[in-house]
This record gives C-alpha cells, sequence and structure tokens, in this order.
C-alpha cells in the first residue's frame, strides 16, 4: 500500500542558471531558467555584466572623439552606429553632408549590414546544433567585406571612419572595382548559407512555430527590425522614416507572417538580398569626385543649445541617439537606443511555455549584441 | 582614446564658462584657472543660452492630445527631427498617466510604440524624463517630459501601460535614482543586485581616476617577468 | 528584494532612552553598494600547482620528462570558449577558417574543467569580475591566462568609467597580454605563440 | 586474433584469449587516438580550414600531445559529488565499449573468440553504457550533468529497440544469430540488397546510439554546454572521448559486417587475411567519414523530437519489415530475394518520403515583400 504522502509526488520546478558564461548566450548574458522536465516555466533574464559607461564617457569627449564610443558599443553594426551618432550631431548643427560622402556612407553601412547579417547566419547555426561549419562559412565571406572596411578605414573591426559633416578621408582609389568582386562573393555565400539551412528538414522542424510573437505584442514591447518585421508589421525606418539618401534607391522590404524564430530567419536573409542591391544602385550612382567633407568646417565642433532624437534602422533595428545639448563641444545627456535592449524585454514573453532547447534558439534569433545591451 | 589630462582640463573649463550667461553661484569653474596665464581668447558672439521654444503650428497633434485630456497644463514646443521637426509637450508629473493613456488610446493619436524613455539629470533644475512615442498607423511622433526635484524624484510608472517602459524605467532608476512607483518589479537592472543606492550617471558622480600601475602583488615576479 | 526607495544616507537610528554607564553603541554604518562590491573583488589565490610525476619520481629522468610534458601541454591548449565584448568577434574570427587557431592544436571547450587556457576578450566590468574569477578557479592546474585586448588589460577606452576594473590582472594572474583595441586574429596568435614560448620556459609547473 | 593462427602454436586458449585481448587494446587505443587527429582533419577539411598542422608533420604528433597533456592535468572531483558514483562512471561506460570488440571477427581468422551468439552479444552489450552516463550525470551534481544523464538515458534506451529489431530482420534472412556467419551468408550478395529498411532504421539508431551530431542531446553543446561530462577533467574525460569513439569503430564495423558484407563480400573467405583486412577497413570507413559529415552538416534535434522519432517511425517501420521477412520466409514464394528485395526497399522510400513530408505538413506563406517607394500603409 503506497504511503500517503507518497502518491503525490509533485514534480519539483528545477532552476538553472545559464550563466554568463554560456556557448550560447552571445556574451556574457545570464537568464535563470525555472523548468519543470523539459518544458520551460519562467525566465529571469539578467543583464549588465558588460555595462561599461559608454554615455557617461561620451559625455565627457567632444564630438571628434565621441564617434569610437559608438563603434564600441554596437560592435557588429558599427557604421549604423557611427550613421545616427553623426546624422544627430549634423542636425544638430545644420550640417550639410556633400553628395559622394553620402552615398559612400550608405555603400558602407548597407556593407555592414551584409557582415552583421553573416556573424547572425554563424552564431544560428551553432545554436541550432551544427558544429561550426555555419560559422566558418559566414566567417569566409565576412573577412571579404572586412578587407574592403580595412582597406578604406584602416582597422578591421573599430573604424571611426565617418565623421561629423562627411567621412575622415578619401577612399582608396580602386574603391568600387574592390566592392563589386566583393558582393560577387557575397552572393555565393549567401546562397551557400541558404542551402545549408534553409532547407534543412531538422532545421524547419527546429525552428517553425517557435517562439511565435504576435504584431500589436512585438509593437507593446517595443520590438524593432527583423523582429518586427517577422511579426508582420511593415516598419522599416530607411522607407518610413527616411534618412540620408535612402529614398534614392528602390529595394523589397521582407515582411513575415508568424513571428516565429524561421520567419526571422528568412527575413534577415531576404534583408541581405536587399542590401546587395542597394549597394550595387548605391555604386553605379556614386559620384567619381567630389568633396567629402563641406567647406566650412568650424575647427571645433560647437552645437547650438537643443535636442534630438536620431534613429537609424540598423541590422538589430532602430539604432536611436537622443542627443541633448547645452551648447559647448561635448554633449549633455547622450542617450543610445538599442534595439537589442528592447528586443531582448521580451525574451521572457517568447520563451514561457516552449522547450529548454528552444530558449536557444528564441535567443540566438534575436540576435543581440551584449555591449549594445548593456552600453 | 583615453582623454590626455592636460587638454581634458582646460576642456573642462572651457565648457563650464562657456554658454550659462555666469550667475556667481555657478561661476565656480572646477579649475579656477588664474586669467592671466589662459590665452586671451577673441571676444565670442553671445551664444544663445537656451534652445528656442517655438510653438508648434495650428492643428498640428498636441491640440488633439489637449482635446483627448482636458484641463490639463502642457506647454508644447517643436522639437527637431531628422524628418523635420516634432511636437515636444511638457507635462506635470500627476497629470502623466492620464496624458499616456488617451495618447495610446485615442484613434486620431494611436501612439502605441513608445521607442526610448531616457533620464536627463539637470544638476539644478532636477531630473527630467524624456518619452518619445511613435504611431505606425498616423505616423506621429510625440516626445512627452515630464520634471521631478531631487529630493523627491518619484515618477508614476508607465509598466502597465507600455511593457516596452518596464525595462527602460528599470534602467533609468538604476542610472538616474529616480523611482518609478507602481512598477511591478523595481529590482536593479545594469548594477549589482545589492547597489541601490548608487547613480553612475548622475552628474555628481566623477570618472575615477586612472590607477598608475596593476596587479604587482598579485603573483611574485608576475610585474618584473622575471626567469 | 532590495528596498524600494532609495535613501540618500542611510535613516540615523533614534537613540531611545540612554543608559547611563552602558558604552554608547556607534551603529554600525550600513555598508553602501559600493563597499560591498569592493569586498567582492579581492584577488584569486594563485597557487602553482605540484607536477604530479615529480612526486611519483622525484629525481629521476627530470629533464626529459619536463621537456616532453612542456611540449605536449604547448601543443595542445585548449581554451574556454568565453567572449566577453568586441574582442570576443576577432577571437572568433581566429578560429574561423582565414586564421585557424586548430592548426596549432588549440580548440575552444565550453567547460573550465576541460580547458587549460582562459582568454579574457573584452572589458572586465565590476558586476563581472567575481564571475571570471570563479571561472579561473574552476580550471583545473597547469592553467594560463591571455589578457586579449586593451579592456582586459587596463580598463582600455572604458577605464575612467568606475563601473569598470582597471584590468583583470587585478583579480587573476594574467601569463600573456595582447595589446590592441580589438587586436587583429595575427596579434592573438602571436600571444598564444608567446604563451607556448613561456610554457616550455617555465616548466616547473 | 594474429596468435590464433596455426603458426604460433600456443595450445591453452586461455593463454591465447589473454594476448589477444591485449593486442585488441594497444591496437584499439592507438586507433581511438588517430580517430580524434582524422575528426579534426576531415571536419576542418569541410568546414575550409586546415585542422592541427603545426605539432608533428600534418599534425601526427597531435593525438599523443593531447593525451599526454590530459595524462597530467590535475584531478578535480566537485566537492559535493557523490564519490561511488563519480568515481565507477568512467568504467560503467568504458568497460561495455571495451567489451564488444570482443565478439568482432576482424578476418576470417582473426577473431579474440567465435560466439555462436555474436550478434545478440554485441548488441546487449553496447546497450550497458546508459548507466554510465546516469551515474556520471547523477555524480557529478550539477544541473548541466543531470539533465544530460536523463536525456542520455532516454536517447539510448529508446533507440536501443529499433536497434533489435533492425538486427531480427536480418538474423530471419540469415538464419543465424553469429556475425561470423551471416557474413558467410553474404558470399554473392551484401545483405543491404535485401535489407535497405533494415539498413536505413540501423544507421539512424546507431547514429543515435552513439550520440553523434543529429542526436547528440546528451551533450548538446549549445544547450547543455558538455552536458554529462562537465564535470570531468583530465585524464578521466578523455576516457569518456577514449570510448566515445571505440563505440563508433564497432558500430561501423558492425554495420560493415552485417549490411556489406565485410571481409567475404567480392572476394570471398580464401584470398589471404591482408586483403580481407584492407576490405573490412574500408567498408568501416564509409560509416565512419558518414558519422563525420553527419557531424558537421547536421543541427541538433529537439529531446521530444528524438522520442517521438524512435517510438513513432522508426520501430513502427522495424515492425512493418519483420512481418514482411516473416510472411515471405514462411510461405517460400519462388523468387524470395526479388520479394525480400521489393518489399524493403519500398519501405524504405515510404520512410524517406514520411520525413521529407513530416516538416512540410503545414503549407508556410511565404514572405511578404513591400517595395520601399510606394508609401504602403502598416499590416497592423
Amino acid at each position: 500500500m503506497v504511503a500517503e504522502h507518497e502518491q503525490g509526488l509533485d514534480i519539483v520546478d528545477m532552476p538553472i542558471n545559464m550563466g554568463p558564461q554560456h556557448p550560447s548566450t552571445h556574451g556574457v548574458f545570464r537568464m535563470v531558467l525555472v523548468i519543470s522536465g523539459e518544458k520551460v516555466v519562467d525566465v529571469t533574464p539578467h543583464i549588465g555584466y558588460m555595462h561599461r559607461g559608454g554615455e557617461k564617457l561620451m559625455e565627457a569627449m567632444d564630438y571628434r572623439q565621441g564617434i569610437g564610443y559608438a563603434d564600441r558599443t554596437e560592435y557588429l553594426a558599427q557604421f549604423s552606429a557611427e550613421l545616427g551618432y553623426c546624422l544627430a550631431v549634423e542636425k544638430l548643427m545644420g550640417i550639410e553632408v556633400p553628395e559622394r560622402a553620402e552615398y559612400i556612407r550608405i555603400i558602407l553601412t548597407e556593407l555592414n549590414r551584409l557582415s552583421s547579417h553573416f556573424m547572425f547566419m554563424g552564431a544560428f547555426g551553432i545554436d541550432s546544433g551544427l558544429f561550426g561549419t555555419s560559422f566558418t562559412y559566414a566567417f569566409r565571406e565576412r573577412e571579404y567585406i572586412q578587407d574592403v572596411f580595412e582597406e578604406v578605414s584602416g582597422d578591421r573591426l573599430m573604424y571611426a571612419y565617418f565623421r561629423v559633416g562627411g567621412l575622415a578621408w578619401e577612399v582608396t582609389d580602386n574603391f568600387t572595382q574592390r566592392v563589386h568582386e566583393v558582393l560577387k562573393k557575397t552572393q555565393k555565400g549567401i546562397k551557400d548559407l541558404d542551402d545549408l539551412l534553409t532547407k534543412n528538414e531538422i532545421f524547419m522542424a527546429r525552428c517553425q512555430n517557435i517562439g511565435a510573437f504576435t504584431a500589436d505584442r512585438a509593437i507593446a514591447y517595443g520590438l524593432s527590425g527583423p523582429l518586427l518585421r517577422a511579426s508582420g508589421v511593415n516598419w522599416d525606418l530607411r522607407r518610413d522614416e527616411p534618412y540620408s539618401i535612402y529614398p534614392r534607391f528602390t529595394f523589397q522590404i521582407p515582411v513575415g507572417n508568424y513571428g516565429d524564430v524561421y520567419d526571422r530567419y528568412l527575413v534577415r536573409l531576404e534583408e541581405m538580398r536587399q542590401s546587395v542591391s542597394i549597394i550595387e544602385q548605391a555604386l553605379e550612382k556614386l559620384p567619381p569626385e567630389g568633396p567629402i567633407v563641406p567647406e566650412k568646417m568650424p575647427r571645433r565642433l560647437r552645437t547650438p543649445p537643443g535636442e534630438v532624437y536620431a534613429k537609424v534602422e540598423s541590422p538589430r533595428g532602430e539604432w536611436g541617439v537622443y542627443l541633448v545639448s547645452k551648447g559647448g563641444d561635448k554633449p549633455y545627456r547622450l542617450k543610445m537606443r538599442s534595439p537589442s535592449f528592447c528586443n531582448l524585454s521580451a525574451l521572457r514573453e517568447m520563451t514561457v511555455g516552449q522547450f529548454l532547447a528552444d530558449a536557444v534558439m528564441i535567443l540566438g534569433s534575436m540576435d543581440i549584441v551584449l555591449c549594445d545591451v548593456d552600453r | 582614446m583615453t582623454l590626455p589630462d592636460g587638454q581634458e582640463e582646460e576642456a573642462q573649463g572651457d565648457a563650464g564658462a562657456a554658454p550659462e550667461t555666469p550667475p556667481p553661484a555657478e561661476a565656480a569653474a572646477p579649475t579656477p584657472k588664474p586669467a592671466a596665464e589662459r590665452p586671451a581668447r577673441p571676444a565670442k558672439e553671445a551664444e544663445p543660452k537656451e534652445a528656442p521654444r517655438i510653438p508648434p503650428p495650428a492643428g498640428s497633434i498636441n491640440e488633439i492630445l489637449a482635446a483627448a485630456v482636458p484641463g490639463v497644463a502642457m506647454l508644447a514646443y517643436m522639437v527637431p527631427t531628422l524628418q523635420g521637426e516634432a511636437v515636444a509637450v511638457e507635462v506635470g508629473r500627476d497629470d502623466l498617466v492620464p496624458v499616456m493613456t488617451a495618447a495610446r488610446d485615442d484613434k486620431r493619436l494611436d501612439l502605441k510604440y513608445l521607442r526610448c524613455l531616457s533620464g536627463v539629470d539637470w544638476q539644478d533644475e532636477g531630473l527630467e524624463v524624456v518619452y518619445h512615442l511613435s504611431s505606425f498607423t498616423t505616423r506621429h511622433q510625440l516626445t512627452v517630459k515630464t520634471r521631478v526635484t531631487y529630493d523627491d524624484p518619484v515618477v508614476p510608472s508607465l509598466a502597465s501601460l507600455f511593457p516596452a517602459a518596464n525595462w527602460h524605467e528599470r534602467e533609468t532608476r538604476d542610472m538616474f535614482g529616480i523611482v518609478f512607483d507602481g512598477h511591478p518589479n523595481l529590482v536593479p537592472l545594469l548594477l549589482p543586485d545589492d547597489m541601490t543606492d548608487h547613480f553612475p550617471l548622475r552628474k555628481d558622480n566623477p570618472l575615477q581616476e586612472i590607477e598608475e600601475w596593476q596587479g604587482e602583488n598579485l603573483r611574485e615576479g608576475a610585474g618584473e617577468g622575471e626567469e | 528584494m532590495a528596498e524600494v526607495i532609495a535613501q540618500k544616507a542611510p535613516p540615523a537610528t533614534t537613540p531611545e532612552k540612554q543608559i547611563e554607564g552602558a558604552p554608547v553603541v556607534v551603529p554600525e554604518r550600513e555598508k553602501t553598494g559600493v563597499e560591498r562590491e569592493a569586498e567582492r573583488l579581492t584577488p584569486a589565490p594563485y597557487e602553482p600547482g605540484t607536477a604530479l610525476y615529480r612526486q611519483v619520481l622525484p629525481g629521476i629522468m627530470q629533464m626529459p620528462v619536463d621537456a616532453l610534458l612542456a611540449f605536449a601541454r604547448e601543443s595542445s591548449l585548449w581554451p574556454m570558449t568565453f567572449g566577453l565584448a568586441c574582442c570576443a568577434i576577432e577571437m572568433i574570427a581566429t578560429y574561423m577558417p582565414h586564421y585557424d587557431l586548430d592548426r596549432f592544436g588549440i580548440v575552444p571547450w565550453p567547460s573550465p574543467r576541460q580547458s587549460d587556457v582562459m582568454i579574457v576578450s573584452g572589458t572586465v566590468t565590476k558586476k563581472m569580475a567575481p564571475a571570471v574569477k570563479l571561472l579561473y578557479e574552476q580550471m583545473p592546474n597547469p592553467k594560463w591566462v591571455i589578457a586579449m585586448g586593451a579592456c582586459a588589460t587596463n580598463g582600455g577606452p572604458y577605464t575612467r568609467y568606475d563601473r569598470v576594473l582597471q584590468g583583470v590582472d587585478k583579480i587573476i594572474p594574467v601569463d600573456v597580454y595582447v595589446p590592441g583595441c580589438p587586436p587583429r586574429p595575427e596579434a592573438l596568435m602571436d600571444g598564444f605563440i608567446a604563451l607556448q614560448h613561456k610554457i616550455m620556459e617555465e616548466r616547473s609547473k | 586474433m594474429l596468435l590464433a593462427a596455426p603458426s604460433f602454436g600456443i595450445s591453452q586458449p586461455a593463454v591465447r584469449a589473454l594476448l589477444a585481448l591485449i593486442v585488441i587494446t594497444m591496437v584499439m587505443t592507438v586507433a581511438v587516438a588517430y580517430a580524434t587527429w582524422y575528426e579534426r582533419k576531415i571536419i576542418a577539411r569541410i568546414q575550409q580550414r586546415l585542422g592541427p598542422t603545426r605539432t608533428g608533420p600534418f599534425g601526427l604528433v597531435q593525438p599523443i600531445a593531447d593525451m599526454l597533456k590530459l595524462l597530467v592535468k590535475e584531478d578535480l572531483r566537485p566537492a559535493d559529488a557523490d564519490p561511488v558514483a563519480w568515481e565507477l562512471a568512467v568504467f560503467g561506460i568504458f568497460v561495455p565499449a571495451f567489451l564488444a570488440v570482443v565478439a568482432v571477427p576482424f578476418t576470417a581468422d582473426w577473431l579474440v573468440s567465435s560466439l555462436p551468439l555474436s550478434l545478440l552479444y554485441l548488441l546487449a552489450v553496447s546497450g550497458l553504457s546508459f548507466i554510465g552516463f546516469l551515474m556520471a550525470g547523477w555524480g557529478s551534481n550539477s544541473k548541466y550533468a543531470l539533465l544530460g544523464g536523463m536525456r542520455a538515458a532516454a536517447q539510448l534506451i529508446s533507440y536501443e529497440i529499433p536497434l533489435i529489431l533492425a538486427m531480427i530482420g536480418v538474423v530471419m534472412v540469415t538464419r543465424s544469430a553469429d556475425v561470423y556467419s551471416i557474413i558467410l551468408f553474404q558470399d554473392r550478395v551484401p545483405l543491404i540488397v535485401w535489407q535497405p529498411l533494415g539498413f536505413l532504421i540501423f544507421l539512424t539508431a546507431s547514429i543515435a546510439e552513439l550520440e553523434r551530431q543529429p542526436f547528440d542531446i546528451p551533450t548538446g553543446e549549445s544547450e547543455v554546454a558538455g552536458g554529462v561530462f562537465i564535470e570531468f577533467s583530465g585524464i578521466r574525460w578523455s576516457m569518456f572521448q577514449l570510448t566515445s569513439y571505440v563505440n563508433m569503430y564497432v558500430f561501423s564495423l558492425l554495420g560493415a559486417f552485417v549490411f556489406l558484407g565485410g571481409w567475404e563480400w567480392p572476394f570471398g573467405r580464401d584470398v589471404g587475411w591482408g586483403y580481407q583486412l584492407l576490405l573490412t577497413s574500408a567498408k568501416m570507413s564509409l560509416f565512419i567519414v558518414f558519422y563525420l559529415w553527419a557531424r558537421a552538416t547536421f543541427p541538433r534535434l529537439r529531446v521530444d523530437q528524438l522520442m517521438s522519432y524512435a517510438w513513432k517511425v522508426l520501430i513502427p517501420f522495424a515492425l512493418v519489415q519483420i512481418f514482411l521477412n516473416g510472411l515471405f520466409i514462411v510461405y517460400d514464394p519462388p523468387y524470395v530475394d526479388a520479394f525480400l528485395l521489393v518489399s524493403s526497399g519500398l519501405g524504405a522510400a515510404a520512410l524517406v518520403t514520411l520525413v521529407y513530408q513530416s516538416v512540410r505538413v503545414k503549407p508556410r506563406l511565404p514572405l511578404q515583400m513591400f517595395s520601399n517607394t510606394v508609401e504602403a500603409r502598416s499590416v497592423v
């Protein structure tokens, strides 16, 4: 006869700590998952392990020195961050950027979107279980793009190449021919990754209808970028709040239907193809010569007192800069609205009820950059 | 990238003096350099101290907002954005929630997308919380601001209205000490869990000095690189 | 749950009826968050491991066995998959086809138990420091640390922010410093080669 | 083994078996050490990398260096680990792997001991290893290890059944459970021709038994970060790696002998042990390259998908296979081989299409593309 208390064997939920050091947390992100069996009952994300005060230090630096911090905060889409920062300061100072500098900026930002999405494809393959093959394929292409960035700006990762008012110096003279070469290799790279992952039965089984997120929940949580478009909201800053010279190009904006992990992957894959077409159009229209910095640039950049909220479509979403200035050559307050921070706040609602292995896939599909989350 | 100390001193002094019309209380620049030693700089034209507050043109969304929330004191002015000008509204602290619910639920405004919530530390004019709202259907953009003083930094929380505000409010509390009452889980987000009395982003929190030599006594002979 | 309302200064305890002659009990001031954190940032104790085989065969064939094992250790250095910030992207790039650390026998392993090298690639903030120390202590003994990038060496561009630890050698002993922000993959490989030379010279571990 | 050849003339079988065991352990250790080498080389080549090249010519000294380094690593044991389970876990996994090697006939006259039921013995012994995983998972007292241990137990048990059912199909056709006679049975036609469905089920189940990539959930790197082996370090951990490669050899040999005809098929038995050994290792390496290729290109299945695939797909198909074999063998129609081939081939085709369709059952809407020029209203 089974004793009374033994009949009611209740299953105890086990808290598991996916700690700051874990192969699939894309950096120092910690989440405590409470799981019963394999199902996730509760998720508490802990961030702040990479909070290193980019905003406070930018307040102590003048406008030329602050560009390095924009790079280091969003270290996978550095040109988008620099573009956002420069647009904010130029709007406050009322500077007109010359034509040639605008085109070069757009070409480099879209190339940077390609290299950031390649990094996502590589990391997402590792989360789904591939033993590194997607990483090596993706990084082979990323290295070609980084070669172009290195020839142009002199550094592989931290470019600091955009300056308030235009560019730091002229690009190399075989720039257009080099970019054409890289675009051919990138198209082959996108086709390789597409064949490796998209039609793979196990990959589809692991990604379809996992972590589905409806459109109005996405808007309520302030998601942006591929996550928002995957949920079915047709919103892209390059078209709906056009900045720089994006209205001159024609490209498509992919929007998903189910908002699950597979749609996010497809949206990013489609965005890579669109970026290639944008770069080709920009290369044709690139004026062969012309100034890259306006003639009358003040020696010390001083902004009139005032505030501006400039936003840019970075590969992860809307990367915004809220710049408050009390005059002088230093920003008084500079808040970086990072897309990874807002996308990550919706992790709990996406993951509760899924399996433990899906929690890893959902976190991977968000493509977060930890320095961007903690600034 | 690290700031050369000499240039930083001079920049600190320079920024402190330039913009405000120096009333005596504020004029105490951190390093009172004797004026003679500094090179005489050409007299600069008087820079405008405060941004000009241009009232928004008729028919802009702050009228709809005022109609939706009658009897709320609102100071409205234009704020530049990349696509031109947008409306900013300054609201008192206790009628922040009705304004926000109206902005979100009113069909003509439909501002459902809370883009960014940031705290600004205006030193003597108190702490300010800035909300950037925008809408997908009507393509409106609105900035809502509230001011609180230092000794009573409490702002009603919007976490129930906008789930996006949940993490932003926790971060602003960590950085500025503005307490959002009504917030479901106001535990430190970016700072360690037991640090609730240190606010890094406030203006009175100085940067730390660079230490000359580090890690010399950790391991005997670690420093000299012996053998 | 930390108390919600943040007081600027800890509340002064109201002195009840003071008993004469009783020693005035000064309420020990409740430590602020910063001091509590400073206690957690004490450096990890470094005790060099005593090689097992040296106790088994104390004097016999000392030199060749040392040389052989040092060669074995140097040519199969297993780092831990542990990336902090932007330097982690350059560390990953070094494992990838263009630079391929696998040629040196260097394979990243997920758990600290199976790794010999800890590459600290990125800024060590004061909230992350206890975790880095714990990981260092979990690694089995002949272990080395490579401080990759300016942030791990002395705080780098973020050194003036008070939440950042100025260099990881404040908490764990570092063997090789790789300069750069972020250092190029070739610089990291050079760091590994320098570590290999160091292992060959320092055979006493 | 080598000593069984008449030239050695050692009479007592016990001494001969002991010497054979010693030779087998030596050969297996070296073979396993170089299994790590060529795994890293082949996977690196699939990933367009070079693999170890610096230690010795083509990195040939790399496995020796790894082995030596792990030998002198500090042996850590977590403070609150359960000492009994922790110590015995290594042997719980290590011993069954080497027990299985005893019954494998490498060439016609090279075998440690010829058991009449060697196939049954092989399957039984290789089914023991999940106890070691449970002990390792429970012993190291870490949540990840416990999770990995539970997953390992569930996976190994539920993939043991389709493996055995596939083998029963083979035994019904060859009417004997001894690997030696199964090989002799295939002197004209390898069994894969008559049992393609059995071969497919054996292949999938063997990957699951080895816990290699599509099914490597107990040691899933990205979820449980090394799973069962998370707390083991140094030589203890390398014992686990050693056994996973020994298992890989055993299952490759099993597949080569039972389905591809082993050392018998094209050239027959009397061609001399050199050719036979070459033929066996060629067929074995077919399997090994498939395992490595699967490791480099397949993502990982989720736990419930893995279990449902075993119970709802593999076992029913294996039962159908046995039913068909029984039908044809009992009624013995004139062309029984043709009937076996056709039925099993249809079964295999049905299994492949089921897997292909299982993911595409609900048609997915493709992405909607909005042009950036027209002022598109938002969908919401």
